[in-house]
């Protein structure tokens, strides 16, 4: 009976994590549907954002290292605090920027390109923005507050408690997160589904020239999508700054997000989510269940064994198109 | 067996035409719902040149992929040098002695045309694991044997000068020679041509005619081709199949079926094209 | 000359010596042919066994002493070989031009009446085949490229690979008959028989002993100091002398190495693979090759070109005189071996040259500045002089004695002499047995005392001993006094003044030359243009004065390089008149072909002749002119005809005249 | 310019088919060949050993491994650190548990091991493939990392749970643990690195090779004409492994002398050496080297030009180098997907056709 009740506690806050990875994933998603790439460095584009928003609440000078090494001057800080709504929106502005660059610089060039070839751009990309972040705010681990509430939940311990005798322990941030993350989930479903650039970027996604032929400007869709990646990440970037701070491990939510598409298959928003939540609760009550027995830290891996395993046996994921060979 | 013997016939040309070869027996494929090929039975003999013709979308391809096996017809059999074929995997089917050329080319574009040639032999080669990691004995000794074979090839369809050019360079024309070679390097019995002339050239075609008839004269390879343009099969095959809607309209020699009723219609677009 | 000593052993026929290199050079390289994609390589007892092979095979076909074996195909070790083996059996070999049509190839099988045929492919052996149809004489056709023969009637055809399975299996029985009929050959016994591609008439057979053959082969070679270690790359066609002493006496002499060529698309590709160290080409070839490598640098960078314009500068400065081992200041030294690095190192090894130790150029006059291109890029470039009849070599240019206007010092072994008409004789080892069933054009070529005539007019440069070519014999002539008259010899001269189109020299029998000229219309209109002067027609133009003055001074100064030559300084120019109309073929005064038609012109111009001999200084003139549209029509016109200064003994000439 | 090919002709198929057809290379690689092995180990120091020399030809063979699999069999793999890893815990449980066996056998059966692993993690690839499989392989990346840091079995129940490589003696000398010698360790890195050129040179030459690329090119069409699918792919994986595994162990044996799983073979490990045969050239031996020597020197020259000269500190030059790296990748997919390799080759046939353009 305990052991069910610590198992649903678990699940809850797999499923919570499960919201979180399904948010990151649907990054993924967004940006492969509609230029084939899959972005490697969406991970990085979190830690970046997150750096940059933290930097610009605290008035931090940008490439202040660089510029000191440089010029022996000993710049830090403009000695201003800027007010978190205005962070917020100065640092999307800032992804959208970086969406544009991205685009001109690096997509434009690659069009055409082999799939593999594309991935293995982003992944320099990755080095490249965590290189570009560090250089730009400094390496040293920042704690990240936008005034989301943090701390145990009192309200779901005590009626937890009076409901089986036993309260669950629940952050408040995670609720928050979880929220806003089905919040946001929900409303890109919705912009993908209902307005004109989702339905445009849905077009993309299937059929590049014939997209074309209808007028849909792919530059556009792309530096479109890479700002909602960016958008994306960024508040993955909050949540989980506010977590556990901002610092390099932040931008391996991306891995964690990958067995998520695995699973979910590459192309389908639906599926990012349900993947999302499988791996969530699936990792957890694995390291409830199995973890003691064998050291712990299973999480590490648990994800990309399960869907390496499900992916032989169903290579184009849970929701992916078939893959039909011809000769 | 005994039918490799028995009921041969003489080409036009005066060429001895052997038995059965290959003998497909009331063939049907479905995709899911949609039937490809209905109830189809011909046969291939040893030595003819076989063509199966019919408008777009009439199934040939289709056809040709049952031969070469990577099909699998749901009704019918396949008859392949007097046994009965059995499902098999792709690369199980090369080594039964069938080699194919495919209609938009299939060649390996990372690779010069000697290695593309070269693959067509890598049934014959046996060499182990060992003796080419260190590059002696064996598997030197069979890499310059399979070399010296490839290269009567090379020689043979005159593509001597671009031996060493990565495939990806070439153009159309030459590329589909390669093609060619590759599949004569694996010394075929049954050589499958899947729209030998498709996108060529008046002299492109003619080479190419010239060359599989030379194939079909030199090496006694017996070959089965498919295409939609009628004039060269015409004058190329000895029999010719006619496709039309995954049906069998006409079978016989060039004449006979140029004076078929259902194939003028066929082609004369009485239904489509 | 027939007491000439023969070579030392028994060496006196081309099975004898392929004998010897079997024993002296056994495992040395002797035949490579790129086929499938490598050079296959014959070592001389390799080749000599598959020669036996051949020999046997013949011979079981019932071959026969004397007959004759025609071969026709490209270069192929195989073709070479076929010619040996036929020599093996008494046989004599026929090799014939692979792009005869069937019409000449009927007329020369019919008259050497050819037993067996060698043929390269199946386009050959169908030429034999349609040749069958008028002469019953051919029983065998031997065909090397069996493709597309399948099919044919093997009755009286065979490979040469099943030729040679005949051979082998019948070795034990023929053996002996084979050994004895090669011992039987001797020094005198027909060679091969090459027919010169008749221009008149119909072809000769050249008949050339072993003696002849050899005897050049030997001579010439040690001419050069020809080792057995030299490449060749055989690509000239097997029915022309040349190939047959270079591939065949030459390279079996000296046991070096005849490669075979892929075909001929391929020839510039293997040219560079083989890097041949001994090389002949005839002056188109390298004209072609000249033009090719031209035109590829247009395309380079600017650096590049103007790296190969300072380069080619500096060759031309340096590059002949150190192949001649003359001197050369430290700089220039400097600066061709930079450029040996940079430029035309890199050049003549992509042009497959740079190996070349000695090559040779013939048949027609080389172009001056295409020769020493070739020269100032450091390749030993040499001019020979010889014909069908001498087994090729008559004349050639030793090491360090190189010009492009002679074509060297006799041959070793070679007499020549100049008849009276300044036509070149020679009497030579390699001198022609006979033209084969042609007794009379045998004994109208060949003197009693075994002197040929070659047709061509030339005389020996006194200071050098080198023999200048001059013209056809038959339009050298003589002036009064007797002394030699060669009219085009002066007019090339002229004409090389690009201001002169054409020119006319006049002069056979009288005391001294005049010319007419016709002058260039683009050129000096160009100049005229340049120098702003007005003319409204060609004979305005041709009658302006300053015109006639610059003609004069072109004159005068071809009369000094004229005077240079004692036989030929009597046809310096004393007078000349510029035409009032171009020579035009509508008018019959030239060929189709540009050629003057002396005869022609010396009636029609009948009174211009006699102006300019009758000391006049100007004549007045109607000429009728054919116009575009074929109307006749009269120009008239007032020539003026100018004197101009002879030089050397010829000044007293015209004294005399007057 | 520099090549003199006329009279550089072939008379067999051997010669034909050689690595280096062309005398003046074939001179040139004699040459290097001999400067490597005769000259160099009496020159260099422990600086070069350690920063430069030994590292470049540790992950060469890396390179190498990976490029078969990936340059050659079109299968790209995100597991290098994982696999790398297994051999480096294999070699160090081989020379713990028999420390008489020589060190050079104990890297041969840890790239034997390796290579068994990497036919477990390679079964995948029959299913899945392109970036996929990719991903798949981080699978083997995350899963072995963990197992060597949670299995106190594989190092030894050390307390710090790292593994140490003692002293191993071959012919008398050191040639591992803190006694090693820079010239010792220098020339058993470049025995192997040398052995394992020369063993993938020959089978990507060979039938395997163009089983393999066949594969990579159009995996339909390969197995059409004969080429069985399954065998071609766990053949690359299994070589691939084997020079990875034995990277590994040297890395572990010869070059660090101590590790500890998470950050000696972590993920970036994977990432470093993709790259290097990105920048090198895929499906490129020489490449391979070339992307190795690239990526072991910058890092060094950018130290020794921020840090030694310009006096930045050390962590900004770090990430300097990031991003320099990263724009490196970038540029060289866009520009050059084939890497030195390729830049190297055009040029070549720029000088050998020189002074012609074409």
């Amino acid at each position: 009976m305990d052991q069910l009740i610590f198992a649903s506690e678990v699940m809850l806050n797999g499923l919570m994590t499960g919201v979180m990875y399904a948010l990151v994933a649907l990054g993924f998603v967004l940006i492969f549907k509609a230029s084939g790439v899959f972005n490697y460095a969406q991970g990085v584009l979190a830690l970046f954002a997150a750096l940059t928003l933290v930097g610009i609440q605290n008035g931090q000078v940008p490439f202040a290292h660089l510029i000191n090494a440089a010029f022996g001057t000993s710049l830090h800080h403009f000695g201003w605090t800027v007010p978190s709504i205005l962070a917020v929106a100065l640092t999307a502005l800032v992804m959208v920027g970086l969406a544009f660059l991205i685009e001109k610089l690096v997509l434009q060039h690659l069009v055409g390109q082999e799939p593999i070839i594309l991935f293995m751009a982003t992944i320099g990309l990755a080095y490249f923005l965590e290189g570009l972040g560090d250089v730009m705010w400094g390496a040293d681990i920042k704690t990240l507050d936008v005034g989301l509430p943090q701390g145990i939940s009192e309200s779901i311990e005590s009626v937890t408690d009076s409901w089986f005798g036993y309260g669950y322990f629940i952050d408040r941030l995670d609720i928050w997160a979880t929220v806003i993350a089905a919040l946001l989930v929900a409303a890109l479903v919705a912009f993908a589904q209902y307005t004109k650039q989702g339905r445009a970027m849905r077009a993309v996604a299937d059929d590049h020239q014939a997209a074309l032929s209808v007028g849909i400007s792919l530059r556009f869709i792309w530096v479109m999508v890479w700002s909602i990646a960016g958008f994306v990440a960024l508040v993955a970037g909050i949540m989980w700054g506010t977590k556990s701070g901002v610092q390099f491990s932040l931008s391996l939510i991306a891995l964690k997000a990958l067995p998520v598409l695995m699973l979910g298959g590459f192309t389908s928003i639906p599926g990012a989510i349900v993947g999302g939540l499988i791996i969530g609760v699936g990792e957890k009550l694995f390291e409830f269940a199995i973890g003691p027995m064998v050291g712990g830290a299973t999480e590490n891996w648990f994800a990309y064994v399960l869907a390496l395993l499900f992916l032989v046996f169903r290579p184009q994921g849970l929701f992916g198109e078939r893959i039909i060979e011809r000769v | 067996m005994n039918s490799m013997t028995s009921d041969g016939y003489i080409t036009a040309d005066g060429r001895q035409i052997g038995g059965k070869l290959m003998e497909l027996k009331n063939i049907t494929l479905r995709f899911g719902g949609v039937v490809a090929i209905k109830d189809i039975s011909f046969d291939i003999r040893q030595g003819e040149i076989r063509a199966i013709i019919g408008p777009n979308g009439a199934g040939k391809s289709s056809m040709l992929n049952v031969v070469s096996g990577f099909y699998h017809p749901q009704e019918g059999e396949v008859w392949f040098k007097g046994q009965r074929r059995q499902p098999m995997k792709p690369h199980q089917v090369a080594g039964l002695g069938v080699a194919r050329t495919f209609q938009n080319i299939a060649l390996f574009d990372g690779m010069s045309v000697l290695d593309n040639i070269m693959t067509g032999r890598l049934k014959k080669m046996k060499a182990g694991f060992l003796s080419q990691a260190i590059w002696w004995g064996k598997a030197e000794r069979e890499e310059n044997e399979n070399r010296a074979a490839v290269e009567r090839i090379i020689d043979f369809l005159e593509i001597q000068n671009i031996r060493k050019t990565p495939v990806g360079r070439l153009p159309y024309g030459l590329k589909k020679r390669v093609e060619l070679a590759r599949a004569l390097a694996a010394e075929p019995q049954l050589l499958l041509l899947d729209e030998p002339m498709a996108g060529m050239n008046v002299e492109e075609k003619e080479d190419m005619s010239r060359f599989i008839l030379d194939v079909n004269d030199e090496f006694g390879t017996t070959i089965c081709l498919i295409e939609h343009d009628m004039g060269v099969v015409m004058d190329l095959s000895d029999r010719v199949v006619v496709m039309d809607y995954g049906r069998k309209i006409g079978d016989g020699t060039p004449d006979e079926v140029r004076n078929n009723q259902q194939v003028i219609d066929a082609y004369l677009g009485v239904a489509h094209e | 000359m027939t007491d000439r000593q023969t070579p030392s052993g028994e060496l006196r026929s081309i099975p004898a010596l392929l004998a010897r290199n079997v024993a002296r050079f056994g495992d040395r390289p002797a035949y490579r042919e790129k086929e499938y994609g490598i050079w296959q390589s014959w070592t001389w007892s390799q080749a000599a066994d598959e020669i036996r092979a051949m020999a046997l095979g013949m011979l079981d076909l019932g071959l026969q002493p004397g007959d004759h074996v025609a071969v026709i195909g490209r270069n192929r070790p195989a073709h070479y070989w076929g010619m040996i083996a036929a020599q093996m059996c008494g046989a004599i070999p026929v090799p014939l031009y692979q792009d005869a049509v069937a019409e000449e190839m009927t007329y020369v099988l019919g008259h050497c009446g050819a037993r067996m045929v060698i043929c390269g492919d199946q386009e050959q052996v169908d030429k034999v085949i349609e040749v069958e149809r008028t002469i019953d004489a051919i029983d065998r056709i031997i065909y090397t490229d069996a493709r597309g023969l399948r099919k044919y009637d093997h009755a009286r055809m065979n490979s040469v690979a099943d030729l040679q399975d005949r051979g082998r299996k019948a070795a034990d029985r023929l053996g002996a008959e084979l050994d004895a009929r090669t011992a039987a050959l001797d020094y005198d016994s027909t060679c091969v028989m090459l027919y010169t591609s008749g221009t008149t008439g119909k072809p000769k057979g050249v008949v050339l002993s072993n003696r002849n053959i050899i005897e050049t082969a030997r001579n010439s070679s040690e001419f050069d100091h020809l080792t057995e270690g030299e490449e060749i790359v055989a690509y000239l066609p097997m029915a022309w002398v040349g190939d047959f002493i270079f591939s065949m006496g030459q390279a079996i002499w000296s046991g070096f190495t005849v490669n075979c060529p892929e075909g001929a698309h391929t020839m510039m590709t293997d040219m560079r693979e083989i890097g041949p160290t001994y090389f002949f080409a005839p002056p188109r070839v390298f004209e072609t090759q000249l033009t090719s490598v031209m035109i590829r640098m247009e395309d380079a960078g600017r650096i590049k070109r103007w790296l190969f314009k300072r380069g080619m500068d500096v060759a031309r400065r340096a590059g002949p005189s150190l192949l001649d081992g003359k001197p050369v200041s430290f700089g220039d030294r400097l600066a061709y071996g930079l450029g040996r690095i940079f430029v035309f190192g890199p050049l003549k090894n992509t042009l497959g040259l740079s190996r070349v130790r000695v090559g040779y150029t013939a048949g027609e006059a080389i172009g001056p500045e295409i020769f020493d291109f070739y020269r100032s890029l450091g390749i030993n470039l040499k001019q020979l002089y010889g014909q069908t009849e001498a087994s090729v070599f008559i004349t050639q240019q030793p090491d360090g004695q190189v010009r492009s206007d002679t074509v060297g010092v006799p041959s070793p072994g070679v007499e020549v002499r100049i008849g009276d008409n300044g036509e070149v004789y020679y009497r030579s080892p390699g001198t022609f047995v006979e033209y084969y069933k042609n007794a009379e054009s045998t004994a109208s070529t060949k003197d009693p005392e075994g002197w040929v005539a070659t047709g061509d007019a030339g005389f020996f440069e006194e200071a050098t001993g080198h023999l200048r070519i001059i013209d056809r014999a038959k339009d050298v002539g003589k002036m009064a006094d007797g002394t030699m008259f060669a009219p085009k010899y002066v007019e090339n001269k002229l004409k090389f003044y690009p201001s002169i189109l054409e020119a006319v020299v006049i002069g056979n029998g009288r005391d001294f030359c005049t010319a007419m000229i016709n002058i260039d219309l683009s050129a000096v209109g160009n100049w005229a243009e340049r120098n702003n002067i007005a003319y409204s027609s060609y004979q305005e133009l041709a009658g302006h004065p300053q015109v006639y003055a610059s003609i004069k001074d072109h004159i005068t100064e071809v009369n000094k390089s004229v005077a240079q030559d004692p036989m030929l300084s009597g046809c310096q120019v004393h007078r000349f008149l510029v035409l009032h109309k171009e020579l035009d073929p509508d008018d019959g005064e030239m060929t189709r072909t540009r050629k003057v038609r002396r005869a022609v012109i010396n009636e029609k111009f009948a009174d211009l002749v006699g102006a300019l001999y009758d000391g006049s200084d100007s004549i007045h003139t109607r000429t009728e002119v054919t116009y575009e549209d074929g109307r006749k029509g009269q120009i008239s016109a007032t020539l003026q005809i100018m004197d101009v200064p002879v030089f050397g003994d010829a000044a007293q000439t015209k004294v005399a005249a007057q | 310019m520099l090549y003199r090919e006329a009279g550089d002709f072939k008379t067999s198929y051997r010669d034909d088919s050689q690595t280096f057809p062309i005398k003046l290379e074939r001179w040139g690689y004699y040459a290097v060949v001999a400067l490597a092995f005769a000259v160099v180990p009496f020159v260099i120091n422990d600086y070069w050993a350690s920063a430069v020399l030994v590292p470049f030809l540790i992950y060469a063979i890396a390179a190498i491994g990976l490029n078969i699999l990936t340059g050659y069999a079109g299968q790209v793999s995100l597991g290098t650190g994982g696999f790398m890893a297994v051999g480096a815990y294999s070699v160090y449980k081989l020379m713990t548990a028999f420390p008489d066996v020589s060190l050079l056998i104990h890297v041969v059966l840890a790239g034997i091991i390796t290579a068994i692993v990497g036919v477990l993690f390679g079964l995948p690839s029959l299913r899945i493939k392109g970036f996929y499989l990719a991903v798949a392989t981080l699978a083997a990346q995350f899963f072995l990392v963990w197992l060597f840091n949670k299995v106190p079995w594989f190092y030894n129940y050390s307390a710090s749970g790292q593994i140490t490589a003692p002293t191993r003696t071959f012919m008398g000398e050191a040639i591992s643990g803190p006694a090693a010698s820079a010239p010792a360790k220098y020339l058993v890195c470049l025995s192997f690195a040398f052995l394992v050129a020369w063993m993938a040179r020959n089978l990507t030459r060979g039938s395997i090779g163009r089983k393999w690329m066949a594969i990579r090119d159009m995996d339909i069409a390969a197995e059409i004409i004969g080429v069985n699918p399954l065998r071609a792919k766990l053949s690359a994986f299994a070589v691939s492994s084997f020079f990875i595994g034995m990277a590994g162990a040297l890395l572990f044996a010869v070059y660090l002398g101590a590790a500890e799983v998470g950050e000696a073979f972590g993920i970036n490990k994977s990432f470093l050496v993709l790259f290097m045969i990105i920048i090198g050239g895929l499906g490129s031996i020489f490449g391979s080297f070339a992307g190795a020597a690239f990526l072991v020197l910058l890092p060094v020259l950018l130290k020794n030009l921020l840090v030694g000269n310009l006096g930045w500190p050390t962590d900004l030059a770090a990430h300097i180098e990031l991003m320099i790296v990263g724009a490196l990748i970038v540029t060289f997919l866009i520009v050059e997907p084939h890497g030195l390799a390729r830049l190297w080759s055009l040029t070549k046939e720029k000088l050998r056709l020189w002074p012609f353009p074409h």
